[in-house]
């Protein structure tokens, strides 16, 4: 096993064992926390993957902003228990309709994904044995700001809604 | 008028632009100054119309993302007609219900934004971001209202099966970018049509998670559990916006991809369509019967009518294909009428949606009695309305196609759906109300826009070829 | 070197690991944590096909992805105050004024 | 890959510090702990109320515009290093969509979202008459 493969491992490891925390323990804080360290294992498959601005970008964005949004909620609303914990040791199939519905769901989505990857032709190649990386942020910038400029402009809007929304949902009384 | 590289989004901007002004006058609004906030946003809508008008037959593009053709402008016009009567019905109601009026016509705006690049968009990745611009706004639309549990819940509810949708519609994309190395709807298309893709089961996987993810945002069963309560929960006329405007939206972009990228799969997926339109008709149908809240009904019946719309996609040939533009611009001026009588009878304290709280409209508000009497019937496809002719041009495309069962489908649920559209308008005119309540007091502006709206349906349904042979025209651009 | 598939059965897995919170968590903020954990693998999907076909659209629409999440979790978080405002719990089997 | 030794080298010290002072601390410092020294510190006021108290909502929406903003500024770097490619036209795009984000923040500052002293408290008007007791109860009730 070379150190890339040692790499994979680790970093998967790390980003799958965050997710199933963040899944399977009852307290949101820790969850949070979890989902953090998934974020880190992520991260470190994007330098892998010799994505380097994705990599950065993950851990600006994702682990300094917007869980840190989720543990100001968390804190604001004082729900480091999990109300009903009954609930999370019962089982799923003894849920309300949609609940079972989503098990079965999610069963037969990883039944199909790994009937399509078995299936599939031209996955066993080596990630970027072909073709070579892209690497620089300014090759990012390059085509961002020409093949996807409208993309990028349509994203403010979306900001801007998000912002107007966030607002009127969080304000305390009508004035 | 030259042409630039802007002309595609040009309608858009006029939206967008409407809507940051109302943003800015609604941040230097003193508190209680009042602003004609929604004559601003109708400025901004009525100059995208005339946008959308001047663009026709010109199939402008712009940033090799966006496209103006036909069928585009069609749905637009329908998405741009939403909006204008639910800003022309808001304005009253807004300041009834003390809706924060700026930040709610904002919204709307940015909404209409959203749906109308979704429609636009020639690309994935667009499809995405606009899908997302829509939503956001649609989901605080839902949950505008201060401090109404209801609303609120319903707005949660709506916004984690749309996140969680929209992760099912990302992964679909990822793989179509997985396997095509592009996001762009034409170089999917050829690649799909070159490479005999059929069996590939990474295609497939796109396939199935696409249809997850549209079929969440156009509600058909077995993905339409959040709209009964968002319907519900909703203010009704964010309801009729939300009912029409997403709806449209989504089916749009769903027959784009699925009929223009996709069609070479076309017998990998249909039977999959096939299925679910039967089912979302079936039980729209059958579970809508049951409901006394009307405005639970009105939900199930638009989820039978996103199973209707799905016939036609599933057809797939030209009388189909003009037939689903047909369809929306029925079914929108239908529901965006009928939540709008319901928006204006209710209010916050006394919603009034039940169906109880309908028996003897006839007696306290004879027009509106009258004018939803129509919009029922044409809910129902009863001749001479839109949704008659909507409806007879859906099954004759499954005819022509071949599809005879899922045609008869069709009929019998629409069969089964009057009885519940007909109770309605039985207890409007036939029932006595033991206590009669007050009448409220209903805005001249909203009377006039409905009287417009169902003077459209009974023009849709009396002379329909006009408009069936522009939609007819829109599509065979495209597809 | 990594085969393809590796990364993508690792992000599949994650994706399920996130639908499967989202049906079985009762705990709101879980829920939007899980869908977040579906939006992540989708990401790296993303990214292991855009390396491998050596082009930075992959890298490009993960970015957007990534605006996409924190406006989702913005107006998410917004309607989780707001809905408890009237309330004291954090699990949705309270919230029975609307039938799921 | 090149590049990165460096960084994981850093990511090692850093975590391995924090760990280890954590662990070392444990075993090497003397403990006799006395129910003063297991008080929360609160710069010397003994504490008063429950840590846990919720807190207030302008710390959600802070967190939220930074966290949109903090979007904002990432599209400017990959922005800012192609900045020789682009030129006038890429200025001109982000021009856009920092002009349409200002309007948010022009709508924020102006929402009062954020000011943060007392008297912006719409609470702050009704403490002064009732009693901050009051406040409490309605705060996150449904009172208005």
């Amino acid at each position: 096993m070379g150190s890339d493969q040692l790499l994979f491992v680790g970093f998967g490891a790390l980003a799958l064992l965050g997710a199933l925390a963040v899944v399977a323990q009852p307290n949101p804080v820790y969850s949070v926390i979890a989902l953090i360290v998934s974020f880190f294992g992520l991260s470190g498959l994007y330098v892998l993957l010799e994505s380097p601005f994705v990599a950065v970008v993950q851990i600006i964005i994702y682990a300094g902003a917007i869980m840190v949004l989720f543990l100001f909620v968390v804190m604001l609303l004082n729900a480091t228990r999990e109300d009903g914990s009954e609930w999370d040791r019962a089982h799923p199939y003894y849920r309300p309709g949609p609940m079972r519905l989503g098990a079965v769901l999610a069963v037969l989505f990883g039944v199909q994904m790994i009937w399509a990857l078995t299936r599939t032709v031209g996955l066993g190649v080596g990630v970027g044995e072909t073709r070579p990386a892209v690497e620089s942020v300014r090759d990012v910038g390059r085509v961002l700001f020409t093949d996807y400029m409208f993309a990028f402009e349509v994203t403010s809007i979306l900001i801007l809604a998000a912002m107007v929304g966030a607002v009127v949902l969080a304000r305390r009384r009508e004035e | 008028m030259g042409t630039s590289a802007f002309d595609a989004v040009i309608p858009v901007i006029c939206v967008t632009l409407a809507g940051l002004v109302v943003l800015l006058a609604e941040s230097f609004r003193k508190k209680q100054e009042r602003m004609p906030l929604g004559g601003l946003a109708l400025i901004g809508l009525i100059g995208a119309v005339i946008a959308c008008v001047l663009l026709w037959d010109r199939n402008a593009t712009s940033f090799g993302m966006v496209t103006a053709d036909n069928y585009a402008l069609f749905v637009n016009l329908i998405i741009l007609t939403v909006g204008i009567l639910t800003v022309v019905f808001s304005q009253h109601t807004v300041e009834r219900d003390g809706l924060p009026a700026g930040e709610y016509y904002a919204l709307l705006l940015f909404a209409i934004v959203g749906m109308m690049l979704m429609v636009q968009a020639t690309d994935l990745l667009l499809v995405f971001l606009a899908l997302e611009t829509m939503s956001i706004a649609v989901y605080v639309l839902t949950g505008i209202r201060f401090n109404d549990a209801r609303g609120t819940e319903a707005a949660f509810k709506y916004f984690l099966l749309g996140a969680f949708a929209s992760a099912f519609l990302l992964y679909g994309i990822a793989f179509l970018f997985g396997v095509t190395g592009t996001t762009s709807l034409d170089g999917i298309g050829t690649v799909v049509a070159a490479q005999s893709m059929s069996g590939n089961p990474m295609i497939l996987a796109a396939i199935a998670l696409l249809i997850v993810g549209f079929g969440f945002k156009v509600g058909v069963v077995p993905f339409h559990q959040w709209s009964p309560d968002a319907y519900e929960g909703a203010p009704a006329l964010v309801t009729g916006f939300m009912s029409t405007g997403v709806k449209a939206a989504a089916m749009a972009a769903f027959a784009r991809i699925f009929l223009s990228s996709l069609e070479p799969m076309i017998t990998d997926w249909a039977p999959v369509l096939w299925g679910v339109a039967a089912i979302t008709m079936i039980l729209g149908t059958v579970v809508g019967v049951a409901q006394t809240n009307l405005k639970r009904m009105l939900a199930y019946s638009s989820i039978a009518h996103a199973g209707y719309l799905l016939v036609g996609i599933v057809a797939g040939n030209e009388v189909g294909k003009a037939a689903i533009l047909f369809y929306l611009a029925a079914y929108a001026l239908t529901n965006v009428a009928g939540f709008a009588i319901i928006g204006l009878l209710g209010t916050k304290a006394a919603p009034n949606d039940d169906l109880r709280d309908y028996a003897g409209l006839w007696h306290t508000h004879p027009a509106l009695a009258g004018l939803m009497t129509i919009v029922l019937l044409s809910l129902g496809g009863f001749p001479p309305t839109a949704g008659f002719i909507a409806k007879w041009y859906i099954f004759s495309a499954a005819v022509g196609s071949g599809y005879y069962w899922l045609a008869i489908i069709g009929f019998l649920s629409s069969v089964v759906s009057v009885f519940f559209y007909l109770r309605i308008v039985v207890m409007m005119f036939m029932t006595e109300r033991d206590a009669r309540p007050v009448p409220l007091p209903v805005a001249a502006s909203a009377m006039a826009g409905l009287a417009v709206t169902v003077a459209a349906i009974l023009y849709l349904g009396i002379l329909p070829s006009r408009v069936i042979d522009l939609a007819a025209a829109s599509i065979s651009t495209v597809f | 070197m990594i085969p393809l598939s590796y990364y993508l059965v690792l992000s599949g897995a994650l994706f399920a690991i996130g639908t499967a919170g989202v049906f079985l968590r009762r705990n709101i903020i879980t829920l939007l944590l899980s869908v977040e954990i579906m939006l992540n693998a989708v990401n790296l999907t993303f990214v292991a096909f855009g390396r491998q076909q050596g082009v930075v659209d992959g890298q490009i629409i993960t970015f957007f992805v990534m605006t996409v999440a924190a406006a989702e979790a913005a107006v998410g978080l917004g309607l989780v105050i707001a809905l408890f405002r009237g309330r004291e719990s954090l699990n949705p089997e309270a919230f029975t004024a609307l039938k799921w | 890959m090149e590049g990165w030794g460096g960084i994981g080298v850093m990511m090692a010290v850093a975590i391995g510090f924090g760990i280890s002072s954590v662990i070392l601390s444990q075993f090497l410092g003397p403990s006799n702990p006395t129910p003063e020294k297991e008080a929360p510190y609160e710069c010397g006021v003994p504490p008063v109320g429950d840590a846990r108290e919720r807190q207030s909502v302008k710390f959600y929406l802070v967190a939220m515009i930074f966290l949109l903003f903090d979007i904002e500024v990432a599209f400017l770097y990959p922005w800012a290093m192609a900045l020789r490619d682009l030129g006038w036209f890429g200025l001109a795009q982000i021009t856009v969509f920092i002009l349409i984000l200002l309007v948010g923040y022009i709508y924020i500052w102006r929402k009062g979202v954020l000011d943060w002293g007392p008297e912006s408290d719409p609470d702050y008007h009704v403490a002064k008459v009732l009693g901050p007791s009051v406040v409490k109860r309605y705060r996150y009730g449904t009172g208005n």
